[in-house]
């Protein structure tokens, strides 16, 4: 057992990856000066073609990641900063998700696109983005949401296995975070969530970095004599909506947690989903606590208060306990 | 810079390549166009389903750019992209049944018209996204360049493409990194109605490559010959590890943007200006330059085989079963997601 | 009163406007040349620059228009196809629905953005996307879908003329569909819905080609003695939410009816909304009839049932009732 | 073409421009440059929240290309754009207040350094979306040739950003239309950690105009007088009508990328490359060509000016309030939608 931080979690999956496969290669700006930190030591030990730093060109350097992925390669793509992956929209809907399909399987590819979400860091508006949900939206994606080092490592490398495009959103406000990491290797599969504590008066489904305030209300819950259950899904596509459904139908109450905006993002999906399929067991209405539905302000003065933290969710399962 | 060269057919067909390539030419030029003229009977009948881009007046370019590759090189194309697996090899039958939706298709109707691909013969796919072919062809020779193989890929984009950033963005990772590709510009002189000198500030494509230290050329696409040449230098540029070449090929599509009625009326070009190119017809002086080196005997019988096998083709195709409903729900993944049934609107 | 298709309207509508407000231009790849049709006439009228033709460069002329709506022009850009918007993605979103906001209400983005949509015509998966959901996640644009040539000319007005970005997506099913307009001049507001059949035992709230095809169930189920109310949101983003509880308040019964897909789709907005703030009134698990999580096929034989019709609807609707 | 000229500083004062001109390129330069510093400092304090990338060094280019531009005229910033409000003529003290996130700042703190933007002096926003700026500025140049008036837009983009699809999207439709537009690529060698010469295929940025039939030219940015004849000259070619000119100026900044320790150890350029270029400081060079035409105690009495300028501002900026917190909610629309209180998670 190691005490690592996520980042270094993301990094050593990344390392363990690229020198068991060599068709496994890193690509995005300023990669191989480890500017953000995950790709520390790679240059060296792989070379510049296989942490290759790319012009400033997100819908370009998608695209031939693309076709170097269609030709036998496992390109890992860094944007850096999840906002960027606006420029890759084109190149990501209608190549990468669609080209398995529309070749009808001649070709499929097996990339991974890696995101970090800076919010709540006084970036503003375009920096800010957590925009998982509209990638959620494309069949053919598959989307990744980790909440911890263990599950960054773990989810990476099999991401970086998958013969499918995989985004993965990292919480950058978890990058620094810590926590224990296996010495042997390990994957987690995609599409089975994690009960991070387990209750039976409410579920809460959290997202990212919303997993740990979850937790710490339900902690704080505990105290009170409110019993919450904590899921963190893990994957949003495919999304284990067993685990949800039975906790839903032990605790008749949900709440999801979502540092995205509200309208069509992820936390909708979930509560659509319980209020199709597990509608009779529900004994109070859903809620989602979410970002408000505004773009991201500069001045902390503003930001503050955007994303539901420990004690709104609590205060928001408390009020669902008491419908 | 690579600079086009006007060939003596004897002396150039005696010093790089046989009689039998110049049939093969010849034949694939042919079954491009039959192709299309079969495509078109098709889709006004109305069996095609969508639309239809053909290339009939195209071919010099498609076939003279694809069988300057090797067998096992790459190709992109894009939406008007019947004739380019035709050219790098592919069979007819498949594609045929592609473009009807049948289950034999060479995507098993899922792709149609828009999206003819054949990876076995390195016809890596068809984006219908305008531009967006570009950085994938680029992407797939930065992958021969990784695995150390000595593949190239060529890449088929419009003039109209040519003004997407996503030329740019590839014509610079290629250039900045000599990956092994070949831009290949059939520059038809429109995207849809537009003509080129309203969509990009200089007539010639070409023009840009110098920004990127890249060589270009200008050919006469109606001349396959002219094509083959200046696309082998390119490839053999290429597989030097000498990077990118850009060629432009000024041609021309006799056939409006795309098949049906929409067209009908438009004046965005004279019938003047069509006639003038249909008769610098690329199969016409192909024939005519072939004239002196191969037997019309050779040639007629060629044009007969290629009318067989497109007959086949339809034939093929027309007795090929649609596919089954379910087949819907496969190859979105290649790692199996589980997708629930009941979930499907039409589960 | 004039009996004309959605296509004329939406061109009645365009033709009205930049004869009215000479800073309301119409952009697009073959704009001139009324390929599409909702452009007829217009190049005679107004000169070829406010009917301007662009290169094919969907991100940089979406960027054009936003620097022309900053100095106070009032850009149409006609994207043709709803999927060519993914190329457009980053203007749209760092530019287009954040400048007003980042810049502290110091500019603002009046530009109309029109999208068709072409699914159901056998032009495969990079040309068929109902792709509104993903915009809908993206605070600072309105986002219409407009379900009829009545709707279409008075939306498309409203939009013209709002100071905001706002995202149009005309069904490309219904460009040919025929409606009567009133001769004399209309808007119709956004966040407004329509309730297009009146109904007490279910409610039906259904988009775009959706709304025919549920108005077609509706009139069916009442041979049956069921009464359905089917309600059309007109526009997703603002959603008008009283107007659905308030029939949820009556009906108990919810059913959301999207060609769209279903994950992070406008169905599971509406949903979850209902979940949320309607769920007391409920009296059966609210159901999604969606186009599935699927890339669109080619083959007619394949995409055949891909989207919910009359008789899948009215067959849903017969469902929840029993429930 | 437009070749970039050596001055003779008394010969072109006397020519062209007066010495109250001059002087406001001096003290526009120094206001840039005291403005960083200033910022520098807060940053290091912990006061600025995300990110701060300074121009420290970038001074000459970015105030001779904004003072070339008339009053009126539009210009387009980037991420490292504190300068160039301040070049267009933007008060400081707005500006400062913003980077510190009050309401009293240039956005009412909703945009931060990333986002200076000053509307009421044609700073028309500063996208921090590398090269999104670009067609931005073109959009602008078209809405000013629609108007008919003779409005000029300068956008100002990085070397980094020159490989952006943008770039190319924007330069074609700037050249396709003849807008009046200038593009000024600030080729400071690099993007982040990464040298120019492994972005982009050629060194030279400027190259790529031609493709588009565009003038062009490089200058030494680190004169401001030669970035500023450069820019005169194609400001006045755009506003005669006669469409885009694209000017490099050859620059460098002093700082790492963005403020803060993470590019301490980094290795991606030399101490003597940094020293090299500091010894032709554009300030310093600048005084030394005013040295013949202006008094050195007029200059000594706008330093001191600058100096006062920026305390003030800063004096401003941290008297001024933080905004309330439900001004969150506020300018996301203009044309109202009603957004429901309890739908936000923290109402
Ligand atoms: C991104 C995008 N924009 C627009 C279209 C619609 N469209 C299809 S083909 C075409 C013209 C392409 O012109 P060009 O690249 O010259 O190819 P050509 O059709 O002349 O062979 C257009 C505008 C599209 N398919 N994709
Ligand atoms: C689309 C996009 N990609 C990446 C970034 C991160 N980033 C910010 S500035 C920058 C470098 C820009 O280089 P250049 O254009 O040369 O400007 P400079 O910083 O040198 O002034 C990068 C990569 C970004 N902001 N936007
Ligand atoms: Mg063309
Ligand atoms: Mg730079």
């Amino acid at each position: 057992m190691a005490n690592i931080t996520f980042l270094e979690a993301v990094a050593q999956a990344q390392r363990e990856e690229m020198a068991r496969d060599e068709s496994v290669f890193l690509m995005g700006e300023d990669v191989s000066g480890n500017v953000y930190g995950s790709s520390g030591g790679l240059l060296d030990e792989f070379g510049p073609q296989r942490v290759l730093d790319t012009p400033i060109c997100e819908s370009g350097f998608t695209g031939v990641a693309i076709g170097a992925a269609m030709v036998g390669m496992r390109p890992i793509v860094d944007y850096t900063i999840a906002s960027f992956m606006y420029l890759a929209t084109d190149q990501l809907v209608s190549m990468a998700a669609k080209s398995s399909y529309m070749y009808g399987g001649q070709t499929h590819i097996p990339a991974v696109f890696r995101a970090a979400m800076f919010y709540n860091g006084g970036i503003a508006a375009q920096h800010s983005d957590r925009n998982y949900s509209m990638y959620m939206n494309v069949p053919g994606l598959k989307v990744v949401v980790p909440s911890n080092p263990y599950d960054a490592k773990g989810l990476l490398k099999t991401a970086i296995r998958d013969e499918d495009p995989v985004l993965i959103f990292e919480d950058g406000n978890l990058w620094g975070q810590k926590g224990e990491i296996p010495d042997e290797e390990y994957l987690l599969p995609f599409g089975q969530a994690n009960i991070c504590h387990a209750g039976s008066d409410v579920t809460i489904v959290a997202i990212a970095a919303r997993v740990g305030e979850s937790i710490k209300a339900a902690e704080a819950l505990a105290k009170e004599g409110i019993s919450a259950e904590v899921i963190d899904p893990r994957t949003l596509v495919p999304l284990d909506t067993a685990t949800i459904l039975e906790s839903v139908a032990k605790t008749g109450r949900l709440l999801v947690v979502d540092q995205g905006h509200r309208t069509c993002g992820a936390a909708g999906e979930i509560a659509a989903m319980v209020a199709e399929k597990g509608f009779w067991n529900l004994q109070a209405p859903i809620k989602r606590l979410t970002a408000p539905d505004m773009q991201i302000p500069f001045s902390s003065a503003l930001e503050r208060g955007f994303y539901p933290d420990a004690a709104m969710i609590a205060l928001a399962a408390r009020e669902l306990i008491e419908e | 810079m690579c600079a086009a060269v006007n060939f003596d057919i004897s002396v150039w067909g005696g010093m790089s390549v046989d009689q039998s390539l110049l049939l093969e030419m010849y034949r694939r030029m042919g079954l491009v166009r039959q192709f299309d003229e079969a495509v078109q009977k098709l889709f006004n009948s109305g069996r095609i389903p969508g639309s239809a881009h053909l290339s009939i007046g195209q071919e010099g370019e498609v076939v003279g750019a694809c069988m300057a590759l090797r067998e096992d090189d790459y190709m992109v194309g894009n939406h008007r992209s019947h004739g380019h697996p035709i050219g790098k090899g592919a069979g007819v039958n498949a594609l045929m049944a592609e473009i009807l939706g049948k289950s034999t298709g060479v995507n098993q109707g899922k792709g149609g018209s828009m999206h003819l691909a054949d990876f076995s013969v390195g016809s890596l796919g068809e984006s219908s996204i305008v531009g967006s072919g570009l950085p994938v062809a680029v992407g797939a020779a930065l992958g021969s360049q990784m695995q150390g193989n000595d593949r190239v890929t060529l890449c088929f984009f419009g003039d109209g493409a040519s003004n997407q950033g996503y030329f740019h963005e590839a014509m610079n990772m290629a250039a900045l990194w000599k990956l092994p590709v070949v831009f290949l510009c059939e520059n038809n002189g429109y995207g849809v109605t537009t003509p080129n000198n309203r969509a990009a500030a200089l007539e010639d494509i070409s023009a840009r490559a110098a920004g990127y230290g890249t060589p270009s050329s200008i050919v006469d696409g109606q001349q396959c010959l002219e094509v083959y040449d200046a696309v082998t230098e390119a490839v053999e540029r290429a597989r030097r590890g000498d990077g990118p070449t850009l060629v432009e090929a000024k041609t021309y599509r006799y056939h409006h943007h795309s098949e049906g009625p929409l067209y009908d009326n438009m004046t965005y070009r004279s019938d003047e200006e069509l006639a003038a190119w249909k008769l610098r017809d690329p199969l016409l002086l192909f024939r005519e330059q072939l004239a002196d080196s191969v037997a019309v005997a050779d040639l007629d019988r060629m044009d007969e085989q290629v009318k067989q096998d497109i007959a086949a083709a339809l034939e093929f195709a027309e007795q090929s079963p649609l596919p089954e409903p379910e087949e819907a729900y496969t190859h979105l993944y290649r790692t199996p997601v589980v997708v629930i049934e009941g979930e499907l609107s039409n589960g």
